[in-house]
């Protein structure tokens, strides 16, 4: 018994004396950050952040090389103490998400010219400006729906992108990607929109689209605090649209659509979030 | 000579450390996304399991069995190569800050793999001299790491791949990795033991 | 210099107290292990020696046969198992280097009468499913009553014998051989072992 | 509105070669292997060919299903995976066997990696491998050929580079019919899986693959030359122990392996160069465990073991592109 | 958090190898059959509940230098004592596991949860975490085992299920077999979560 | 004597023989000409005429905006009756003046004669420049720029581009065969700028009248005349450089840092022109072919002629059109309409009618290397290409996207009918934007 009690605590003792020497003796210059960051870090160098261990980590961390998110052992508090430590903000005060502002999928608007080749909408842009006839409507090739991290675009059967709005959550990475400037971000509370991207005069918009807003103004007679209207389209003034939902019925081109009833027609979230309306009622 | 080969090239291929008996999974899945990250790795386990069997041969032969403890076994060595793990990473850090970059940052994730106390611990269980330690040994770094190479340049392509949503991430790095110990099953036999 | 004191009595402490618990542990356990390790010979060897009431495990010869791949001699336990006074049967255990993959050992037991009482597989490494079934009773039964001068120590696949496993026939093969040398091995030291240290 | 005006990049021509005519070649090019299996293995041949065919084609269609996505069984992948499977698979084989080596190769071996053109390991080979393991009495039980009309029944019987893996192990020899038979061997009159028994059929349509450039030339030499350098070497020192070259040629699988299964090019590297070192890998890899590993046949864990090896192959093997030289220096 | 959360979090929601894929080693060695999975679970969850206890306890006496050696030492303790005990009482279960005894140390769940939880936690809660978590990891052993069990051997903890026409996959308890159950069980629990 | 050339490379049918024997024809002036200010590489003219102005064939109607720029010129004499975006090339409306022509064709008296031996380089650059030559072989690079290499890149060796490789096109072939005179005198006049003795015209094999006589008519002036194999793309000017000199460009570098410099025939003719005569560039040669033309015609333009004038003179379309390309079908453009003009840059118009042309779904790459073993470059297209469709810049960067020549034999010869040229042009954009950035 003895002899375990010393053998064991002799190694202890060999091993406690090597490392506080060497500790001393080798001692790196850290980043105090770093070592914070360290420190949050549950230790288990498991490697599920695919670095190679804590400390590798902890360092891309505090070079802002890596997201504080990527420790899965750690769970949420490690984020949120990691996240203290780098003074990252908490979430945007007020969620937003990206809306596309357009209807015109393949049965609704014309197309200039049948488009063969890469499916990414900015490559078909750079012929010939896209092959939708409108020039700011959706191209449908899903460059963003790519793009998105969050998996919260789905393209329709007849090429139209369709944002989630539970899925969303702001990032703009879509925004920055799509060549038509067709994705706009709002208040997620703000769920009326015009949903059209056409500057096009009301007449020249009619004839490649049957969804598009003609600018003729009904909108803004009806309810004039919440619409506004610039080069013949009609934009929901976000600030101020508690009743802009009193318009849907009277656009003549019916392209104001309200998110808090469901999605517009057509889009396969609009089916599948009618399905599950279905589920919670019974 | 022959049978030190044996032993090596059984150590590689024939009973590999991950493939074949399970040891080292957790940096295998974990470090393996990019192949310069594994080979790194790989070097760093190379390193370690040849310096960790080498000492715990030591401590085994000329401590725990000469004084009846064996049963200490376990906590020794773990002891020993935790300690002796961040020791190397100390220096390594100090004195070469390029070894470092490549080798001395995956020094702490190999604390925790079995594949390094298992080395150590096998390597006793099969009475092995000193030298069949050693190339046992370097063996196993080298299975390890040549399992791990090829791995990451699988997945490096997976990545490419439109791999269905619902195996996206660890299930296809998984079945991936069933695939490529079904390959190694060809060598069995190669080498009996 | 005070933090390294404090580090070096902290863990010092926590693996001095490892040991103790440990040791402590151990004490507890170690009659039982020593217990459970007998009773595993003891269970093979009672599967393959006809009935004893000596303990075998304690009443043995030890006999050298030949050397191995780095030239030591290799020992050959034989355990006696008596009734009363009477030798009912030895057991000793035979390697067949010649598996499927790696050293088969098993536990024979003889008779007086040169057959064979019965075998006990101890270790193998072979293909779980295939070679594996060497552990199957029907397959060591074939064993039983077998002895030099009665039996054609050969699997059938190559004349002999012996079924062989569909699918696997190198792992009974390896151990037809194996016990058919260790069969000769003991005819051929019989006196020895049957006779040293009979006194006890 | 009906706009006839298409726009598109550049170029505006093409070759007409297409994924589809590429796996309708192979096909055609395995007809004659095919062919002679049936001959030599009569209806039990037919049955494991038509259920891993049409098992292959189902499981694709299936998981396009599920997934959602395009049908694709139309490219022919699936069907030419099917062949080569039931190629790769004893005449005797369950049925069961062979549809659940379909579900392998398609589902595991292809489909949870995207699909065409995405599986790291050949898929037919996976679930040829999977069975071998997970069934090997099913699946190393041979029968001799019967020819069709010769009225002889089948009956077990092994494959040649079986019997001598059994001899060499047993007596440290080789028997005889390593030395002698060569020309049934080559001809396909001997035990084996559907696809390994004729070299000849095998060879012609190896040879209209080249012809027809579907494969390249550099993966079969390399594969076939390494195989015969490799045993050749073996051969020379210890002929009573080692079969010759030529026995290795035209036994087991080699020729099927090297024309159409170490060419499928989903799993093998992109570049010449590439392709010279993944034949080399598999020829050893098929050499060494021929001789030496537990399993009488090699090929399929030596493309396997190379098919793993092809990313890091790819990697290394980038073309050296043009005008790079001058830049360095 | 109550202590319910905390137990009940481990069994599913935050499982050590469906979610957090710690520990993988045992998970694939040792589950060739559900009785064995079963066994390294339980094994495994009284190391992890006895270091978070003494880890738990002793968090505030050592030095954070060498906070890891010692954890592992209080570790490795326990599964000395777990050792030993399997070899004294349940002879052949030690067989079975064979290495993978000695390799607890070493799965980083263990020391895992000593670093994250125990070492900033009272022991109460410590043992719950512990718990759960060793539960969790005992049922995920539980079901990988069993999958494996029944298609590669046709039985589940020793009853033979399909009768002797049913021809099991070896594969199955080979190691392939367990990388590739293990990434298709995943898979599934995807499909299942993304509903 | 063996044909040189390059390695990697493919041999498309060349479909020439509907206009390789037939004479350039003059294509007479349309109601109206469209000169867009953006013709060539670089930036675009500046305008300097208004609606109502009356022009002369010849003179200045847009100025150059900068070095890398050139002038562009009335292609005839008539009012200015629009300044304004107008359909482009390019796909999209762009400035243009649209003149109405008064039928006299009258060139501008400003226009002087020229003797090239009485003038020196510079002088004879500054002429090139102000007649607004361009790269005449598709690239429209102005050719001043290229004859100006600085002091540390020395020039040893003038290529001619008589290449024509692109299937279909014969405008170079025929211009060779006619127009001998005057491209030798441009090659002269090339050799005098440039101050170097050795000229060699690639010539590629399938043109063996063109090759005949020029060696005939170039042996008197010591300008060599080098067959090539048939390849696509032989004509490129890498490919070229290496098949004659044996020369590669660096990666990322030019033609003259190896020593070299390129021109097209129809370049080294239009210099002629603008020496000798002082006439500017405003009309080229062009071939009008394809299945979907009644009467394929090698024809003479004046820059602005809108291509549905040019159909009309061919007889008319075949059918349906489903593709209208501007250039050749390897590298060329499709067009929105027949309403676009001609521009400097336009060597041929070719109607391709629906089924002419694969309009076959991409599917996955199977890997089967073939892009690899065509590229002329040695790159991985397949590589690129899926970097691009995942829109990863680095890695595609890392892989030399941006060597990539546009070439088109990768997509050509893709079995999946991938786009590999559109993707790698689209990641090529990412690239570059991200250099910009940083
Ligand atoms: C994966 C695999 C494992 C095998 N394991 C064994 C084994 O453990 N024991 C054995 O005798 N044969 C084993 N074999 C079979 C041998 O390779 C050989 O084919 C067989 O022993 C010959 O016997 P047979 O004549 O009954 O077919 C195995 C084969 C395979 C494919
Ligand atoms: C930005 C830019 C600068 C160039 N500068 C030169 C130059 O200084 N000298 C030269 O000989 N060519 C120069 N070139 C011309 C190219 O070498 C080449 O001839 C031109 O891009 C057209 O080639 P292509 O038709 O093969 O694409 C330049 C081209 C570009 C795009
Ligand atoms: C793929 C490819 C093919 C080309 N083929 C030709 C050709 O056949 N004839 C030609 O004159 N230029 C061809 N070019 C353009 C040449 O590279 C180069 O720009 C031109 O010869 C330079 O002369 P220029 O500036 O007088 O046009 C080709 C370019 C590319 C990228
Ligand atoms: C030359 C050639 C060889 C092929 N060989 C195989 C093969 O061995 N196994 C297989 O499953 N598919 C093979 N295929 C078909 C196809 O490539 C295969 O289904 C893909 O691997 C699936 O992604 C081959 C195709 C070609 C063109
Ligand atoms: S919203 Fe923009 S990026 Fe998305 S599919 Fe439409 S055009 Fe493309
Ligand atoms: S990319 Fe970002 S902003 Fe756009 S839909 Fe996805 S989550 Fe929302
Ligand atoms: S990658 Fe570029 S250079 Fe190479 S073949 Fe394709 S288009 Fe031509
Ligand atoms: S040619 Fe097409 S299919 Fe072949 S490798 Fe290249 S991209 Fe892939
Ligand atoms: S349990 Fe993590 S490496 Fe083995």
């Amino acid at each position: 018994m003895l002899t375990a009690i010393l053998c064991l605590g002799g190694i202890g003792l060999i091993a406690a004396a090597t490392l506080g020497v060497a500790a001393k003796k080798f001692a790196v210059e850290v980043d105090p950050r770093e070592a914070a960051v360290l420190e949050a870090l549950p230790g288990a160098n498991c490697g599920a952040c695919g670095e190679p261990g804590c400390s590798g980590y902890a360092k891309g961390v505090a070079d802002g090389r890596l997201a504080p998110n990527l420790c899965t052992p750690g769970g949420s508090a490690t984020i949120e103490a990691i996240a203290a430590i780098l003074g990252i903000e908490a979430v945007a005060a007020e969620p937003r998400v990206a809306v596309v502002l357009c209807q015109g999928d393949n049965e609704k608007a014309t197309e200039k010219y049948r488009y063969l080749g890469m499916a990414d909408c900015n490559a078909a842009q750079k012929l010939a400006d896209g092959p939708k006839t409108c020039p700011g409507g959706c191209l449908g090739l899903g460059s963003c729906a790519a793009a998105c991290p969050f998996d919260a675009i789905e393209m329709t059967a007849s090429g139209l992108a369709v944002i989630n709005r539970d899925k969303c959550t702001g990032c703009e990475k879509c925004v920055s990607v799509c060549p038509r400037q067709v994705i706009v971000m709002a208040p997620k509370a703000s769920t009326t929109h015009v949903l059209c991207n056409s500057r096009d005069k009301g007449a020249q918009v009619r004839k490649y689209c049957q969804v598009g807003c003609i600018g003729c103004n009904i909108c803004k007679k009806t309810v004039p605090e919440a619409y506004q209207i610039e080069s013949f389209l009609a934009r929901v003034e976000y600030e101020q649209d508690e009743n802009a939902a009193a318009a849907i019925e009277k656009c003549p081109m019916k392209c104001i659509h309200d998110f808090s009833t469901g999605y517009p027609e057509g889009s396969r979230l609009g089916s599948k979030k009618a399905a599950s309306g279905e589920n919670a009622a019974a | 000579m022959v049978s030190l080969l044996l032993i090596l090239i059984s150590a590689v291929f024939v009973n590999n450390f991950v493939l074949a008996r399970f040891l080292g999974i957790c940096p295998f899945l974990g470090v393996s996304k990019k192949v310069e990250t594994a080979i790194g790795m790989g070097m760093a386990v190379i390193f370690v399991m040849s310096v960790a069997s080498v000492v715990t041969w030591f401590i085994q032969y000329f401590i725990l069995n000469r004084f009846g403890l064996e049963y200490l076994q376990t906590i020794a060595f773990i002891l020993v190569i935790a300690s002796l793990v961040q020791l190397v990473e100390m220096i390594i850090q100090k004195t070469s800050p390029v070894l470092y970059q490549s080798l001395g940052i995956f020094l702490p994730l190999i604390t925790t793999n079995c594949a390094v106390l298992g080395v150590a611990v096998l390597s006793i269980q099969k009475s092995y001299s000193f030298v069949e330690a050693v190339v046992f040994a370097l063996g196993a770094g080298l299975g390890f790491t040549l399992a791990m190479v090829l791995f990451a340049g699988l997945r490096e392509r997976i990545d490419l791949c439109p791999v269905p949503n619902s195996f996206r991430g660890t299930a296809i790095a998984l079945v991936t990795a069933g695939l490529l110990s079904l390959a190694f099953m060809g060598f069995a036999g190669l080498v009996k033991g | 210099m005070k933090d390294i004191s404090r580090l070096l009595i902290a863990l010092t402490l926590i693996a001095a107290g490892a040991g103790l618990i440990l040791s402590l542990v151990e004490g507890v356990t170690r009659e039982p292990i020593k217990e459970q390790r007998r009773i595993q010979m003891l269970k093979a060897l009672s599967a393959v020696l006809p009935e004893f009431d000596n303990s075998p495990d304690s009443d043995t010869v030890v006999l050298e046969n030949g050397v191995d791949a780095k030239g030591n001699p290799v020992q050959v336990i034989f355990y006696r198992g008596r009734k009363g006074d009477e030798l009912t049967g030895t057991a000793f255990k035979v390697v067949a280097p010649d598996g499927y993959s790696g050293n088969i050992e098993v536990m024979v037991g003889v008779k007086p009468d040169e057959t064979l009482q019965a075998i006990e597989i101890l270790a193998h490494a072979e293909t779980p499913g295939l070679g594996s079934k060497i552990t199957e009773p029907w397959f060591k039964d074939l064993f039983k009553s077998k002895g030099l001068d009665n039996a054609d120590w050969r699997v059938k696949k190559d004349g002999g014998e012996f079924d062989q496993i569909t699918g696997a026939t190198i792992s009974p093969r390896a151990i037809v051989g194996a016990i058919k040398k260790g069969l000769t091995f003991y005819r051929e030291h019989k006196q020895e072992i049957v006779s040293q240290g009979a006194a006890q | 509105m009906d706009n006839q005006l298409y726009l598109s990049s550049s170029p505006h021509i093409h070759s007409g070669e297409t994924t589809d005519k590429v796996m309708r070649l192979v096909i055609y090019a395995l007809l004659p292997a095919t062919l002679v299996s049936i001959y030599f293995f009569g209806l039990p041949a037919l049955g494991v060919l038509l259920i891993c065919t049409l098992g292959c084609v189902a499981f694709e269609a299936l998981s396009c299903n599920l997934m959602k996505r395009e049908q694709t069984i139309a490219d022919g992948s699936a069907a030419l995976t099917g062949i080569l499977l039931a190629l790769n698979l004893p005449p005797s084989s369950p049925w069961w066997i062979s549809l659940l080596g379909a579900a392998i190769a398609i589902l595991i071996g292809k489909q949870v990696y995207g699909g065409l053109g995405y599986n790291p390991f050949n898929p037919a080979l996976v679930a040829r491998v999977v069975l071998l393991i997970s069934f090997p009495v099913q699946m190393t039980t041979w029968t001799a050929p019967a020819p069709l009309g010769s009225g002889v029944d089948a009956v077990t019987a092994a494959t040649p580079l079986g019997e001598i893996k059994t001899a060499v192990m047993l007596t440290g020899k080789l028997p005889e019919l390593a030395t002698s038979g060569f020309g049934d061997y080559f001809l396909g009159n001997m035990a084996g899986s559907l696809g390994e028994v004729s070299a000849l059929a095998l060879l012609l349509g190896g040879l209209f693959l080249l012809y027809k450039k579907i494969i390249s030339w550099h993966t079969p030499l390399s594969f076939i030359g390494t195989v015969i350098v490799v045993s050749g070497i073996f051969w020379l020192v210890d002929p009573a122990k080692y079969p010759n070259p030529l026995f290795h040629l035209i036994t087991g699988g080699l020729i099927l392996g090297a024309f159409f299964m170490a060419t499928d090019m989903v799993s093998s590297p992109v570049t010449y160069k590439g392709m010279l070192i993944f034949g080399f890998g598999c020829g050893l890899l098929t050499v060494l465990i021929r001789l030496f590993g537990g399993y009488p046949e090699g090929v399929s864990f030596a493309i396997l073991l190379m098919n793993a090896a092809t990313p890091l192959i790819d990697r290394y093997c980038r073309p050296k592109i043009y005008g790079q030289v001058e830049q360095k220096a | 958090m109550n202590l319910i959360q905390e137990f009940s979090k481990g069994i599913w929601k935050e499982n050590a190898v469906f979610k957090l894929l710690l520990g993988m080693c045992p998970v694939l060695a040792v589950t060739t059959s559900a009785e064995n999975g079963l066994g390294m679970g339980l094994a495994t969850t009284f190391v992890l509940v006895c270091s978070n206890i003494v880890v738990a306890l002793l968090r505030k006496l050592i030095p954070s230098k060498v906070r890891i050696p010692a954890f592992i030492i209080v570790i490795a303790t326990f599964v000395t004592v777990v050792q030993l005990s399997m070899e004294a009482w349940v002879y052949g279960l030690y067989q079975a596991l064979g290495i993978f005894i000695p390799l607890i140390v070493v799965n980083c769940l263990i020391l895992g949860r000593a670093e994250a939880f125990a070492s900033k936690n009272p022991v109460l809660r410590s043992v719950f975490d512990g718990l759960g978590m060793g539960l969790g990891f005992t049922l995920a052993l539980f079901i990988l085992g069993s999958v494996r069990e029944i298609f590669g051997s046709g039985a589940i903890l020793g009853f033979n299920l399909f009768g002797t026409g049913y021809q099991p996959m070896l594969l199955m308890i080979l190691p392939p077999g367990a990388f590739i159950t293990l990434g298709l069980l995943l898979a599934a629990m995807n499909k299942y979560e993304a509903r | 004597m063996s044909l040189k050339t390059f390695a990697g490379g493919l041999h498309p049918p060349d479909s020439k023989s509907a206009t390789a024997h037939k004479p350039i024809e003059a294509c007479p002036l349309p109601e109206e000409l469209i000169i867009p200010a953006a013709q060539h590489i670089g930036a675009p003219a500046d305008i300097c005429v208004a609606v109502g102005d009356q022009v002369k064939k010849g003179q200045v109607i847009a100025t150059a905006k900068g070095f890398v720029s050139v002038p562009i010129h009335a292609s005839t004499s008539g009012e200015v009756i629009a300044v304004e975006p107008r359909p482009h090339p390019l796909g999209r409306p762009l400035p243009a003046v649209v003149i109405k022509p008064d039928g006299e064709d009258a060139w501008d008296e400003a226009l002087e004669q020229h003797d090239p031996a009485q003038l020196v380089g510079e002088e004879l650059k500054q002429l090139v420049l102000a007649a607004g030559i361009v790269g005449m072989g598709g690239a429209t690079f102005p050719a001043h720029v290229k004859l100006s290499p600085p002091e540390e890149k020395p020039i040893d060796t003038l290529i001619l581009n008589g290449v024509e490789c692109e299937p279909f096109l014969t405008a170079d072939h025929r211009l060779m065969l006619e127009e001998s005179t005057r491209v030798i005198d441009g090659i002269n006049i090339l050799r005098k700028i440039l101050g170097i003795e050795r000229a060699v015209i690639g010539i590629e094999a399938n043109k063996p009248d063109a090759i005949e006589k020029m060696t005939a008519e170039c042996a008197p002036h010591n300008i060599e005349v080098q067959a090539l194999e048939v390849k696509y793309p032989q004509g490129a000017e890498k490919q070229l450089i290496d098949a004659v000199t044996g020369r590669q460009v660096p990666s990322g570098g030019l033609p003259m840092d190896c020593g070299v410099v390129v021109q097209n025939v129809g370049t080294a003719a239009a210099i002629s022109d603008a020496v000798r005569l002082g006439r500017p560039l405003v009309e080229r040669v062009a071939t009008v072919t394809g299945p979907g033309i009644k009467e394929p015609k090698n024809l003479k333009i004046v820059i602005g002629t809108p291509l549905s004038h040019m159909v009309e003179f061919c007889g008319g379309l075949e059918g349906e059109p489903g593709k209208i390309i501007m250039g050749g079908p390897m590298m060329g453009q499709t067009q929105l309409s027949l309403e676009v003009p001609a521009i400097r840059g336009t060597s041929g118009l070719l109607l391709f009618r629906k089924g002419d042309f694969s309009t076959r779904p991409a599917g996955p790459c199977i890997r089967c290397g073939r892009c690899i073993s065509v590229c002329p470059i040695h790159l991985q297209p397949t590589t690129i290409a899926t970097y691009a469709r995942l829109n990863l810049v680095d890695e595609a960067e890392s892989n030399n996207a941006l060597d990539c020549i546009e070439c088109g034999c990768c997509t050509y010869i893709c079995p999946a009918t991938l786009p590999l040229v559109q993707s790698i042009r689209h990641i090529k954009g990412g690239i570059m934007a991200k250099r910009r950035k940083s």
